[in-house]
């Protein structure tokens, strides 16, 4: 057991063990600038606490696929969290999922939660399921775009080497990636359900796309799936560090820059959050219809970089 | 020396041949047709016993001698018996008016002998026009077929061409070995007799020997 | 010695039937007659395999590999539909639709006609030829209005006129030969004869051999049913009795262009050049498509298969003006296969028509429910003559269309046409004659299918596997019309 | 003693074949023994194929000339590891579907279960003879009799008129095809006449052609293997057939008949024609996108399972011709490792369809038997009543939505590596745009999700929409072993990639002349370079089950684990029919609504006091109306003029002869 493996379960429990913070602190960030009083920022830990504590109430007709569906779905964002580089780079584990398998595993995640969101057979499940699949299939091409153009810079697709190529070789300007960056924050828009794309603290139905999936859910299984979006939100807010301001995450086998690293993280983190909080205040939700033409503008975008990519930087 | 004479009487009957096939095409009484065909046939039997004289080739007067039975004789005076017994002496309305006809007819002619020209230039034989006439003696009875739209009509231009056949086979080249002749008289007289069948099968089915009743199976 | 047996044999029988009458057995003394000339021609066939081509009679008949399959093959098709119009006769009188008189002229001219054809095939002398195909003709107007149903009658005059003019103009044709002939071989009987043609045919005048070649072709391909000269075959196959349209287009049409393969040869070999060739495979091109998408609106069973006839006889008819070696074994194996094929379909089509008491196609549904043997041997066949491996036209049209593909390939999209919707129209008519619900009645008799399917049987056979002396056979053939 | 080459177990395994059919024709009288003995036996041959198969991968090419066939051209077998390759696809699927047909042709209709067993193993020995040809005529002669073998199966129960249109709709496109493939073997045959022996591969691979006939020979056989294929716009034909037969049928076509259209691509292009320009390359990349998307869109808008199963093998054999012109662009630019990865990629994709698709449609067959429903509004919340065929379908859905760690995923990801390396090519347009181009792929496979997710979430989820189906009752076990042999296929395939793309490799080699390299060790997958990219399935695998395990345990132990039954909440509505589920149209509307353009949508909506509203949508294919529609009307039209030779009046008749007559008069003697 050496010191890389080690330092990749640390990180994927560190991911697993923040991730509900970064939701509170994005919550507490959006109430502040909404001018409301803010949850404390720890709130989110005591909600799947008390959930936790609850009885589980299932539906008569559901099947064990619904019982084992948020498992999975935490299983899944748990080994995101472990494919992504946060503070180290040297992941013994990501040879195992590069990018494009990255894309894989969030995909998984979503089968799995859409087909429990059917199980039950109620209205709100179903159109629940039906909307992400909507979303998805438009974000997941403008995803693939957006590794595209990073890996076509770094001759890989594995995203240790990217940031390895992004942050440790001769500092250069991409303009390409400043294209992919902006689609990249759309399309994380849209997949963790926030603003404008989806409203993740509605219920009501017409607009509700996340949580009329998981209606049916309660106690611990609402408690795995909860945990699993906040993982998601940090693995994608990683990710995006990792792509776009990769500086400061440790080089391979270079112990004495993670406390540094782990240092950026947090400032990078809490801007993020930050940031999200802000674009969530000053945007309204949009009609589900408006969805495609802005997963569609994102796509461009990603596609924009690439050939910009093809043109400048080759 | 002798052969010149045959030689202009061939040629002149060849000419009266071509003038018979004239007035056929227009002629519109079917009896009228009748008694051309025969005479159309006598001729032909002169012209090629005429031929077989001069040539010596025997054979040629027993085709001059079926010619005369089956075409001047034999035929013709069934033909009177069955335009009796159905009684079809009627005029025959043409597809195409006859002075057209005759104008095509005359096309046909022209055509004929340039097509017979370069052979008969070669023709080993005295007789070296007529396959030509021959030749325009068939196209007129093919045109005539095709104008008549009464049955019986059309079965003597049929025989006409058959006519002209003979002449070619006789005059342009001394006959045809004799089997093949008798061959030939024989699906005649044979075909004859199938027709004279039908002619009474039509008959009775159409009560009419008039084409127009025959046009019922087409594409639809 | 075979040849006066093989050429007796249905004379006499024609004879002894009209005079036999129609007793209760005349049908079984019909495919017996049929039968023991079957085994004539194969006698005849042996001997041909053993000693080549042999002239007989002092040259009178002159047997060689390419007649003697077409002989052959004449025998054994007129038998098995003999064996199959004795059942379909005797519906066919219990319908009502004959009566004994017609029964005595249909047994004693099918024998004829038969022979007719035996002997145009085995004859060496071109008069002769021709006169045996007038005789072929005339026996068949008999056949074609044996109904005597004003279509009928009307199928059967148009038939008589068309190709008894057609037939005339092949014997100006036959003039014309004899006329270029004589110079060289001197008057008298000889110089008609194929083979001293044959060997004399450089010599012959090519003007005077054009023009014959003309009147012959337009004569005896009126016969083949070479558009636009084919005008009378569909009316005659669809009118006249089931039986009759099977040896038409099954042999009748064989026997047509086997005449003008004849001639082609010496025209070829007289001229030099390709004329005669490129005729042929205009015309042959011209049915094909013209067939093609007349078959597309017909409503009349017989009629559509009687138009694929006109459509496989101009593909034939290509392969051989094509010329060459593979065109021409090509354009041989599809004669047979055609004859079989489409023999194999009127017999079919003939059992169908009758329990469905008509022939329009759209009183004949679902075949197989009743009478499931007809039901297979329709599809089969369609299947087999629509040039599906693995049945024998396929092999045919496979090496037609590959030799096409490099000698003419201006040709090919015209035939790809023709074969795709001749196809489409085709099987999409069989197709609900066969399958799906119904309510046609069993037949009364025990249909007489056998013949079908050993000639599907044999259809199949020489698609995957031909035997070796037949081989041969077809190229001793292919090669004597050179091209 | 002699000892046996694979080819001739092959040929000898395809005659048991036909003999098993005419045995199952003879047992007419006796439908338990076809069942029981006919066509476990079948079976057992499919095995047999696929260590043949096995073999052959490993052994070197082998020759075999059958006795039969044209005179001068008989039969002439080979079994290299092109061949080889696809014949494990066929034994392996076809092992499953056949063991799966035990079960499920139980109690058919004698006559009609005798002719089915005929057909079936006729169809069986066809696909393989289309493997094993090398020459020309016994090619066409093994395509045809599987096309038609194939055309009776689909027609089994021919009293549907549906059923008859879609049989013959596809016999006419396949004869069409095949047709167009003659035509390609008379190009490929070159200038060589009257030698028979031009016909046999060995001479194609070695004739010279000009790049125009190299081209037209491509493009026809591009025609006629496209048409088989179900390649837009010749697709029309796959969803109406594939759907009418039998399910294992259906099955079959779908899994390895389309496959063998992919065979025979290769082997033309690479093998005969040695894919020498580029823009084949190009045009076939660009059909096969478009085919992928055209595919994967009418799926999701379709309501009957089979049809929806069939549209989404349009997409994926879209995406497989796409990988074939990817390697066919690489090959031309003479970068043989690239094209080395997108065949394998191709390669890998047409055997995982084969077991997925063939899963998915035993899956079908199963729904259809125990509810008799094809109708995705009739069926729902089946997972209950048939748990075995629905854990089981689940995976073949998982699998074709292209998610890790199934198979599906490895093939996409291998695709999606070589869409990546484009920019090596020499044409800047290319490199540019087919990266592009992969993001269709990526759309195609998110939307196959989506398609999945409607399909088993409509069939298996939710509730019943029907009273009857809480009746459907569980399946006898040859249909169990046959998907669990195709489930666990799907798994291993997508587990252990490394190990599979190593017997692939010869293949390859065959094809591209290298084979794909593989940086990585046993267990992760590398192509090319393991710093460029790498995928370890069964670390995946591991890594799931692993944190999965830990957080239930975790979960269980130290929170307590009870749970208490109630009625579903959804949002405190009062009351819950199965009918507020969404209906098959319902989830499709997305889709609809976005890619409209594409088709034409006829919509029957309920009056509003109608008690028990139906809303129907159904989305037609526009193509038919564009494109066959006219081609019809044309036909019909030129018909007609023809029709008006035939007037029916003697003297017209004449008049032709007379014309003719002095037509060719003229022209001689002009």
């Amino acid at each position: 057991m050496n010191a890389g493996t080690l330092l990749q379960i640390a990180q994927t429990l560190l991911a697993i063990a923040l991730a509900p913070l970064l939701l509170g602190w994005t919550n507490q960030c959006r109430a502040w600038m909404q001018g409301r009083g803010a949850p404390p920022i720890t709130q989110p830990y005591r909600t799947l606490r008390k959930l936790f504590h609850k009885d589980a109430v299932i539906a008569h007709t559901a099947s064990p696929l619904f019982r084992f569906a948020p498992y999975m779905i935490f299983a899944c964002m748990a080994l995101a969290a472990g494919i992504v580089p946060m503070i180290a780079n040297d992941l013994p584990f990501s040879p195992a999922a590069d990018a494009i398998a990255l894309v894989g595993v969030f995909a998984l995640a979503r089968v799995f939660q859409a087909l429990a969101a059917m199980d039950i057979g109620t209205s709100f499940g179903s159109l629940g399921a039906r909307r992400e699949m909507l979303v998805s299939f438009l974000a997941e091409p403008a995803l693939l775009m957006v590794f595209f153009t990073a890996s076509l810079i770094s001759q890989s697709t594995e995203l240790p080497h990217i940031v390895e190529t992004l942050a440790h070789k001769e500092f250069a300007i991409y303009p390409s990636l400043a294209f992919a960056a902006v689609a990249f924050w759309m399309i994380s828009v849209a997949e963790n359900a926030r603003i404008p794309v989806d409203n993740p603290t509605t219920h009501l139905e017409l607009t509700m796309i996340h949580e009329a999936m998981i209606l049916e859910y309660s106690a611990r299984h609402l408690a795995l799936i909860e945990w699993a979006v906040a993982l998601k939100l940090f693995t994608y807010s990683a990710l995006g560090i990792a792509l776009f301001l990769p500086w400061g995450i440790a080089p391979a086998g270079d112990y004495a820059a993670l406390p540094l690293a782990l240092l950026a993280l947090f400032v990078k983190l809490a801007g993020g959050g930050a940031v999200l909080a802000f674009m969530e205040t000053i945007s309204a939700k949009m009609r589900l219809f408006r969805v495609p033409e802005f997963l569609g503008t994102a796509f461009l975008l990603a596609v924009l970089g690439m050939l910009i990519h093809f043109l400048l930087e080759v | 020396m002798s052969l010149t004479y045959h030689l202009q009487i061939v040629n002149l009957l060849a000419a009266l041949l071509l003038l018979i096939s004239f007035a056929m095409l227009s002629q519109r009484r079917i009896v009228g047709l009748v008694t051309l065909f025969a005479w159309q046939g006598a001729a032909l039997a002169t012209s090629t016993a005429i031929v077989a004289w001069s040539t010596g080739q025997h054979h040629l007067y027993y085709s001059a001698a079926l010619t005369l039975v089956l075409k001047v004789i034999a035929m013709p005076w069934f033909f009177y018996r069955l335009i009796k017994k159905l009684d079809v002496d009627r005029d025959v309305e043409t597809m195409i008016n006859i002075p057209t006809t005759m104008l095509i007819g005359i096309a046909l002619v022209i055509f004929a002998f340039n097509l017979a020209l370069p052979i008969s230039q070669m023709a080993g034989t005295v007789m070296r026009s007529t396959l030509g006439i021959a030749m325009a003696t068939v196209l007129l009875a093919f045109l005539m077929m095709i104008t008549r739209s009464k049955a019986i009509p059309q079965v003597i231009g049929f025989l006409a061409m058959e006519n002209g056949l003979f002449f070619a086979a006789t005059s342009a080249t001394y006959g045809m070995p004799l089997v093949v002749e008798m061959g030939v008289a024989l699906d005649v007289l044979v075909g004859v007799f199938v027709l004279s069948i039908f002619f009474f099968q039509i008959r009775e089915t159409f009560d009419s020997l008039d084409l127009k009743h025959m046009e019922k199976l087409k594409e639809r | 010695m075979e040849i006066y047996w093989v050429l007796g044999i249905p004379l006499v029988g024609g004879v002894f039937l009209a005079l036999w009458g129609n007793r209760r057995n005349a049908p079984e003394i019909n495919a017996l007659f049929s039968l023991l000339t079957l085994i004539a021609a194969a006698w005849l066939t042996a001997r041909v395999i053993d000693y080549g081509p042999m002239l007989i009679g002092d040259g009178w008949f002159f047997i060689d590999s390419f007649n003697v399959f077409l002989v052959a093959l004449t025998a054994f098709v007129a038998f098995t539909t003999a064996l199959f119009s004795r059942p379909y006769m005797r519906i066919e009188k219990e319908h009502g639709r004959l009566n004994d008189k017609r029964l005595r002229l249909y047994h004693s001219s099918y024998q004829i006609f038969i022979g007719a054809m035996l002997l145009a095939l085995t004859t060496n002398n071109m008069g002769i030829l021709w006169v045996s195909m007038e005789a072929a003709t005339l026996t068949t107007v008999l056949l074609v209005s044996l109904y005597r149903t004003p279509a009928s009658l009307e199928a059967a005059w148009k038939y008589f006129i068309l190709c008894g003019v057609g037939i005339a103009l092949a014997l100006f044709g036959t003039i014309l030969l004899y006329f270029a002939a004589e110079k060289i071989l001197g008057s008298g009987g000889t110089a008609l004869l194929w083979t001293h043609l044959n060997g004399v045919k450089t010599q012959l005048e090519p003007t005077v051999l054009q023009l014959a070649f003309v009147f012959l072709l337009v004569g005896y391909g009126t016969k083949v049913g070479l558009a636009p000269l084919h005008s009378w075959l569909p009316d005659a196959h669809a009118e006249g009795p089931t039986p009759v349209s099977a040896v038409l287009s099954g042999l009748l049409l064989n026997v047509a262009l086997y005449a003008v393969m004849r001639c082609k040869v010496l025209v070829d070999g007289a001229m030099g050049t390709d004329l005669a060739g490129n005729l042929m495979m205009g015309f042959g091109l011209f049915s094909v498509v013209l067939a093609a998408f007349l078959i597309k609106r017909q409503s009349d069973v017989k009629r559509m298969f009687a138009y694929s006839s006109i459509e496989h006889m101009g593909l034939i008819t290509f392969a051989f003006g094509m010329g060459g070696a593979v065109a021409n074994f090509a354009g041989l194996l599809h004669m047979t296969m055609h004859s079989l094929t489409k023999s194999a379909i009127f017999f079919a089509v003939g059992h169908a028509t009758q329990s469905a008491g008509t022939q329009m196609m759209d009183g004949i549904r679902g075949l197989i429910r009743t009478n499931p043997t007809i039901g297979w041997g329709l599809m089969l066949g369609t299947i087999a003559i629509l040039g599906v491996p693995p049945f024998g036209v396929f092999a045919s049209e496979f090496l037609i269309i590959t030799t096409a593909m490099h000698e003419h390939p201006w040709a090919t999209p015209f035939l790809l046409l023709a074969l795709g919707v001749a196809f489409a129209s085709i099987f999409g008519k069989v197709q609900p004659m066969v399958f799906g619900e119904t309510e046609l009645p069993k037949l009364p008799h025990q249909p007489a299918l056998t013949p079908v399917f050993i000639h599907l049987g044999l259809v199949l056979m020489m698609g995957l596997f031909i035997p070796p002396y037949l081989a041969d056979w077809y190229r001793q053939a292919a090669a004597l019309l050179g091209g | 003693m002699l000892e046996l080459l694979p080819l001739d177990w092959a040929w000898a395994i395809v005659l048991y074949w036909l003999i098993l059919a005419g045995t199952g024709l003879l047992m007419q009288s006796r439908p338990r023994l076809i069942t029981g003995l006919v066509f476990p036996l079948g079976a057992v041959g499919a095995l047999a194929i696929s260590a043949v198969g096995l073999m052959g991968l490993i052994q070197p090419a082998s020759h075999f000339i059958l006795p039969i066939g044209l005179p001068d051209l008989p039969f002439h077998l080979r079994l290299d590891a092109l061949s080889a390759f696809f014949l494990v696809l066929l034994g392996g699927a076809a092992f499953g579907v056949t063991i799966y047909a035990v079960g499920y042709l139980r109690g058919m209709e004698r006559g009609s279960l005798a002719l089915l067993a005929m057909w079936y193993h006729l169809f069986l020995a066809g696909m393989t003879m289309v493997l094993l040809a090398d020459d020309a005529y016994a090619f066409m002669v093994a395509w045809e009799v599987m096309a038609l073998s194939s055309y009776f199966l689909v027609t089994t129960d021919h009293d549907v008129p549906e059923i008859r249109r879609a049989g013959f709709l596809y016999l006419l496109i396949a004869h069409v095809g095949a047709v167009s493939l003659l035509l390609c073997f008379g190009v490929l045959q070159g200038g060589a006449v009257a030698n028979a022996s031009a016909y046999t591969f060995d001479y194609m691979r070695n004739a010279e052609m000009t790049p125009f006939w190299a081209s037209a020979a491509f493009l026809l056989a591009l025609f006629g293997f496209g048409a088989k294929a179900g390649l837009v716009p010749l697709h029309v034909w796959l969803p109406e057939a594939h759907p009418a037969a039998p399910s294992p049928v259906s099955a079959l076509m779908s899994g390895v008949m389309l496959k063998t259209a992919i065979y025979g691509l290769l082997r033309v292009t690479f093998d005969l024609l040695n894919a020498q320009q580029g823009w084949w390359g190009t045009l076939a990349l660009a059909l096969g996108l478009i085919t992928a998307l055209y595919g994967v869109i009418f799926a999701a808008v379709q309501s009957d399972m089979k049809r929806l199963l069939a549209w989404s093998s349009i997409e994926n054999i879209g995406i497989i011709i796409a990988g074939f012109g990817l390697a066919l662009i690489f090959y031309a630019d003479g970068k043989g490792a690239l094209a080395a990865l997108a065949m394998t990629a191709l390669l890998y994709h047409s055997l995982n369809h084969a077991f997925f698709k063939g899963l998915l449609f035993v899956g079908t067959g199963t729904v259809l038997h125990a509810t008799g429903a094809r109708n995705l509004g009739r069926l729902g919340g089946l997972i209950r009543y048939l748990p075995w065929t629905a854990w089981l379908t689940l995976i073949g859905a998982l699998s074709i939505a292209g998610l890790p760690p199934l198979n599906g995923f490895v093939s996409d990801w291998l695709l999606l590596q070589a869409f990546l390396l484009t920019p090596g090519l020499s044409q800047p347009y290319l490199n540019m745009v087919i990266p592009v181009a992969a993001a269709t792929v990526a759309l195609a496979s998110a939307l196959a999700a989506y398609v999945m997710v409607k399909f088993y979430g409509v069939i298996f989820l939710g509730q019943p929409r029907e009273p009857g189906l809480v009746h459907a009752r569980a399946t006898k076990w040859p249909e169990r072993f046959g998907m669990i042999w195709l489930a666990s296929g799907c798994v291993l395939l997508g587990v252990f990639p490394t190990q599979v793309i190593g017997w692939i490799s010869p293949a390859v080699l065959l094809l591209t002349g290298q084979s794909m390299v593989n940086d990585g060790n046993w267990l992760t997958l590398a192509p090319v370079d393991a710093d460029r990219a790498s995928y370890a399935p069964l670390v995946f695998l591991a890594v799931v089950l692993v944190v999965l395990l830990l957080t239930f345990i975790i979960v269980r132990k130290i929170y307590h684990g009870r749970v208490r039954r109630a009625d579903p909440w959804d949002c405190g509505y009062p009351e819950q029919t199965a009918r507020m589920q969404d209906s098959a149209e319902g989830f499709g509307q997305p889709v609809r609504q976005i890619f409209e353009s594409f088709m034409r949508v006829e919509r029957e909506t309920p009056d509003p006091f109608d008690r028990k509203p139906q809303y129907r949508g159904d989305s037609r294919d526009r193509l038919w109306l564009l494109l066959y529609a006219p081609i019809a009307r044309l036909t019909d039209w030129i018909s007609d003029q023809a029709g008006r030779v035939q007037h029916g009046r003697i003297q017209w008749y004449l008049i032709y002869s007379f014309a003719t007559l002095i037509f060719l008069l003229v022209f001689v003697t002009r």
